[in-house]
């Protein structure tokens, strides 16, 4: 190492810190052992990397001149400095355990956390997983959900966000919204992959309910969700105007970072019954010659367990503001879908029971 | 294109007894001199181990850059602050002295003797038998 | 000399008093005959053309001024460029027009999100103002009647687009197809069930069409988990429906959900699928799987077997992934050329003929 | 007065500044463009015939041939996908003639184009670690430490009683010619003192101690000449050389003015 390290720093070096797995959890290390010695001893020149499959390309590849000291060299500095933040984190726990103010203990925790990630976030087998093997991630642990986190930011929240605002699903619905969690949806039971925000959906894929996954970035155990899928453009002939329609709703979902999926395995018991249901699925069935209906699934993080009143559920007009604000919700992800009438919109109602749609025509003043 | 003349050839041109004249051809030099065709190097791809050994290295280098700079920066402020507490305490005990040692020397400049750090010392390392220009004079 | 102190004196006199044209002509008089007097650099007075074609003028401003009652299509604002902006329920024209496009009462406003712009926007209520709050949900006209006469609806709603009308026979064929074919998938699934599990006769349709929507769920990509619960979540929300539908009591569905949950784990209990071509085989779990994965990679590498034999051994194997087939392909069967094959040696700088088998691949020369 | 002699050589380059050059400096090769030759050596010259000579050109692609390395990819003769050696001059080989010199190959060849061979960045007065040369550890800043007849500091930094109506920095410099003697060439860095030590009874006091004497410190270089005192213990030391020899308060007070290298 350098000399002005050895100068500045005053830890005692542990090389092999990442190589360590009696304090870090497994999955921080690469499962692979000849890819893990790829990574850090060098793409050796008779095999090839291990990254590249095609035998011939193997033969061909030839890494830069120079790489392997210096690598050695960065990873041992990487380790020292991992060491100290280590040694850090050691110290923020030994204060949490002390203290008693929840908010100095909430304080201690966030910065915990943000070590927790500074101390793996450069690890090189932590990298490459974040990089190239995202099936696995382990989102319990701070450095992977910080990759996680900021793949998402550079593009799912921007489309997102996007969608929201230009389809004006903000504030017609809730008044705005800093997402915190990854929201995916689908449609199994019609066969239907993840929704893109926003799409177009046929009748008959959202006849059935959806499922979703809620991906945490933050460390979270036990924590509970409401999912509230509404309407705003349901017609309202009477006033000249729109209602909005609460289409699903459920409540004390339990989400974890490492248990993401709210499919039917979580919501119901075997016969099919949903236990998180706030009021049965209500599936789109706009009516012919109107324009595109929106339906806004709204996540909010709940402090505790809520019990809602059906009363205030059959409200023709829906209000998700004053509900939220009732249950103490606190908005932290969202997700769309957009219909319009089809000719499958018949069936679905037959399905459910429904009355038969009107059909409308545009009505000049 | 000036200076351009085509030589008369036997029969039909082609490539293989083409002719030009010099300065077409110094043109023609100059001109394939800042043309990027054919010099450039194939594109340079690395295997997805490579890719996150090159990153690490210059994370860590970038890193270490930093504790440097930052290291440096909070020795600069010390230096700072002794200077400010010598002049505040010298302030208080002798203004004569904290007056000229807060004259500013202008037209200060380095010595001609001074000399930057080379890869190698020089022949003579070190100058013994100096002797000031005063005290030789008065020999 | 004398000359230009004449001609300075007489501009003197010519400052000091009133010029008259006994002055000009003594002046002249005072001129020696050889000087000209020169007109200086002047312009006639050009564009007397052009300057005289006035237009008459273009009943430019504002025509509905604060507060009136518009329709839709009302001009409110006519004006050269854009003295104001449109706001709500207003649009631009070509020649910057303001017009009104829902009925309501006109505002002339600023907004804070464009402070150096005037807007023209339309209330929908005498009441509200503009612009409308941020986060406040925008206050929509619904602008549809429904089609009173049932006749009209009626030719209204089987009304189609030209595309539409030419494409529904063919997407009809394909829907008739498709059903055919998964219940003759579902028929022969209904016959092989028996051989792995007893089934009374009754159940043995309903496990067949069980079958079949695992099936399509897996060859979706889905996991053999995920594809079970959502088989019978699928089950039990269709027999909710239809005994709401057909007025049967909760009981009697409860009963049928039981019925079906037991056959159910009795099917996923007796077989697992094929995962290359989704026959039927024994049960298998997860952890049996990845043991079987295990203990056919290791006969391979100790494998004395041709390559055609070995290829059909990975074919049969029921336990691979489509990926992890062509890998067990790669690795262990990719055929090498016969004879000898004329490599570079890179360090000796030479041409070498070596036995082709030795590289085990092709090489493309 | 602190003062220094700066260093004489370049400071040693960390390893890892060492290996990242090195690492780069492959990467920038290996993205740079082909040498023109055709620009610098018209064709058919001797000079062309010389530089073509020196060069060890790629293995063309050849038709049957399999190039487990990748099939060269030559344009200009550089095989694009590496990079690119120019041989301007066949290295010199380093000899040892009978007499027990150095001697090049092009010495012998060319008696005008001798070999460089640079001085040693060690010295002799770094073999014999001799403290009171000044050619020890050339590429550190050394440090002028006399040790205190009285004994009651240890190691310091030179120090003068102060004349009556003298800058600080003049003081400084009178001090040290009387005490090193005339034959010294130095330069003071600034007017300002850098740092005040206050001693009460040449122990270092403490924040509230009254009776002080205050110690203020001047820095200046020695740009040549010896400093020559005969009844003077006296050493130039390094920053790490001095926190062993001095007392721990001492360089505590001082360390951060001292050079790291």
């Amino acid at each position: 190492m350098s000399a002005i390290i050895r100068r500045y720093s005053t830890v005692v070096t542990k090389a092999d810190l990442w190589a360590d797995f009696s304090k870090r959890s497994a999955s921080l290390g690469l499962k692979d052992a000849q890819l893990k010695e790829a990574l850090l001893k060098g793409v050796a020149a008779t095999d090839g990397p291990v990254s590249i499959t095609d035998k011939a390309a193997k033969m061909r590849y030839a890494s830069t001149p120079g790489m392997q000291p210096l690598f050695e060299t960065a990873h041992t500095y990487l380790q020292q400095r991992a060491q100290r933040t280590y040694a850090a984190i050691e110290r923020i726990e030994r204060q949490i355990s002390e203290t008693t103010d929840a908010q100095v203990k909430a304080n201690l925790l966030a910065q915990k956390n943000k070590m927790a990630v500074s101390a793996e976030q450069h690890n090189p087998e932590v990298k490459y997983t974040a990089e190239y093997l995202p099936e696995n991630l382990d989102m319990s642990q701070a450095a992977f959900r910080h990759y996680a986190e900021q793949k998402w930011n550079n593009y799912g929240k921007m489309l997102l966000m996007e969608r929201l605002e230009t389809m004006s699903v903000i504030p017609d619905t809730m008044p705005t919204l800093n997402p915190e969690v990854d929201v995916t949806m689908e449609f199994p039971c019609s066969g239907a992959s993840a929704v893109v925000p926003g799409a177009f959906l046929h009748s008959s894929t959202t006849m059935k309910p959806p499922t979703f996954t809620i991906q945490e970035f933050k460390e979270t155990d036990n924590q509970l969700y409401t999912i509230l899928i509404v309407n705003p453009d349901t017609p309202n002939v009477e006033t000249n105007g729109f209602n909005t329609t609460l289409h699903w709703g459920l409540t004390n979902v339990l989400v974890s970072n490492t248990d993401i999926k709210v499919d039917f395995s979580k919501m119901c018991d075997a016969f099919g019954n949903n236990k998180h249901e706030i009021c049965p699925y209500l599936p789109p069935v706009p009516e012919k010659n109107l324009p595109y209906q929106r339906f806004a699934v709204w996540v909010f993080r709940q402090e505790a367990a809520v019990a809602v009143k059906s009363a205030r559920l059959n409200n023709p007009d829906f209000d998700i503001r004053e509900f939220a604000q009732t249950h103490g919700l606190t908005a932290v992800g969202a997700h769309m879908w957009r219909s319009k009438w089809d000719r499958s919109v018949s069936a679905v109602r037959e399905f459910y029971n429904l009355p038969k749609g009107r059909i409308f025509h545009p009505h000049r003043l | 294109m000036t200076g351009v003349n085509f030589q008369f050839t036997r029969g039909k041109r082609n490539k293989a007894n083409r002719t030009r004249s010099p300065a077409t051809e110094r043109v023609l030099t100059q001109l394939k001199m800042i043309s990027q065709r054919r010099k450039q190097p194939k594109l340079l791809q690395v295997c997805q181990e490579d890719h996150i050994r090159h990153e690490t290295i210059t994370t860590a280098f970038k890193l270490y850059r930093q504790e440097i700079n930052a290291n440096r920066a909070k020795l600069l402020l010390k230096q700072y602050e002794s200077i400010k507490y010598a002049m505040e305490d010298l302030e208080q005990i002798n203004s004569y002295l904290f007056h000229e040692a807060n004259t500013n020397q202008k037209g200060k400049r380095f010595d001609l003797e001074m000399r930057i750090p080379t890869e190698y010392p020089p022949n003579q390392i070190w100058l013994h038998d100096y002797t000031p220009a005063e005290v030789a004079e008065k020999k | 000399m004398s000359l230009f102190a004449k001609v300075s004196s007489a501009r003197v006199a010519m400052r000091s008093a009133l010029l008259s044209t006994t002055l000009i002509s003594t002046l002249r008089a005072a001129l020696p005959a050889t000087v000209i007097p020169v007109r200086t650099a002047t312009k006639k007075a050009a564009g007397s053309r052009t300057s005289m074609r006035d237009s008459a003028g273009r009943r430019l401003g504002v025509k509905k001024q604060d507060g009136t009652l518009v329709k839709i299509g009302d001009i409110i604002v006519r004006q050269r460029g854009t003295r104001f902006f449109p706001g709500e329920n207003c649009k631009i024209g070509r020649d910057h027009t303001i017009y009104a496009v829902e009925p309501g009462y006109v505002r002339i406003y600023l907004d804070p999100f464009h402070p150096k712009r005037r807007l023209i926007g339309v209330a929908l209520e005498e009441h509200l103002l503009l612009p409308t709050p941020h986060f406040a949900p925008r206050v929509r006209r619904f602008g549809y009647a429904p089609i009173e006469r049932a006749v009209d609806a009626q030719a209204e709603e089987a009304r189609m687009l030209k595309q539409e009308a030419l494409q529904l026979p063919e997407q009809l064929a394909a829907e008739a197809a498709k059903r055919a074919q998964d219940a003759a998938r579902q028929s022969v699934l209904a016959l092989q069930i028996v051989a792995f599990v007893e089934l009374p006769a009754e159940e043995q349709t309903l496990a067949g069409a069980r079958l079949l929507a695992i099936e399509n769920q897996l060859r979706n990509g889905r996991a053999i988990a995920d594809a079970q619960s959502i088989t019978s979540f699928d089950y039990h929300f269709d027999i909710r429906h239809e005994a709401r539908r057909a007025g049967i009591a909760p009981e009697e569905t409860e009963r049928l959900s039981q019925q079906y949950q037991e056959m159910a784990s009795k099917v996923d209990a007796a077989v697992s699928f094929h995962s290359l071509t989704f026959d039927l085989i024994p049960h298998m779990s997860a952890t049996d799987m990845e043991a079987a994965k295990a203990q056919l990679v290791e006969q391979l590498r100790a494998c004395v077997k041709t390559k055609k034999a070995l290829s059909k051994d990975i074919d049969a194997a029921v336990v691979f992934s489509a990926e992890e087939r062509a890998l067990l392909k790669r690795d262990y069967l990719s055929e090498g050329i016969a004879g000898s094959v004329k490599v570079f040696n890179k360090d000796t700088r030479k041409v070498e003929v070596i036995d082709a088998a030795k590289l085990g691949f092709v090489p493309t020369l | 007065m602190i003062v220094s002699r700066t260093p004489i050589i370049t400071q040693e380059i960390p390893e890892f500044d060492q290996q990242y050059q090195t690492y780069q400096s492959e990467l920038e090769k290996r993205l740079m463009w082909t040498f023109p030759k055709f620009f610098y050596f018209k064709k058919g010259t001797l000079a062309e015939r010389a530089f073509r000579k020196l060069q060890r050109y790629p293995s063309a692609p050849q038709p049957g041939v399999y190039f487990p390395h990748g099939k060269p990819d030559i344009k200009f003769d550089r095989d694009r996908r590496l990079k690119q050696d120019i041989v301007l001059r066949v290295p010199d080989e380093v000899k040892v003639n009978e007499a027990g010199e150095t001697i090049t190959t092009s010495e012998v060849d060319d008696e005008t184009i001798a070999a460089f061979v640079p001085n040693s960045r060690t010295t002799e007065a770094d073999r014999t670690n001799d403290v009171l040369s000044l050619e020890r550890k050339l590429s550190r800043t050394l440090y002028l430490l006399v040790k205190d007849q009285s004994n009651t500091k240890g190691w310091a930094f030179p120090a003068f009683p102060l004349a009556s109506k003298q800058p600080l920095h003049i003081n400084a410099e009178v001090g040290i010619k009387t005490l090193g003697g005339p034959n010294m060439k130095l330069w003071t860095v600034s007017n300002t003192p850098c740092q005040l030590l206050k001693f009460s009874q040449g122990q270092l006091a403490v924040e509230s101690a009254e009776n002080v004497t205050r110690e203020f410190m001047i820095k200046a270089h020695i740009l040549a000449g010896d400093f020559e005192a005969p009844g003077v213990t006296h050493a130039w030391l390094t920053k790490e050389e001095i926190k062993e020899k001095c007392d721990g308060a001492y360089f505590e007070q001082v360390a951060h003015l001292l050079a790291e290298n």
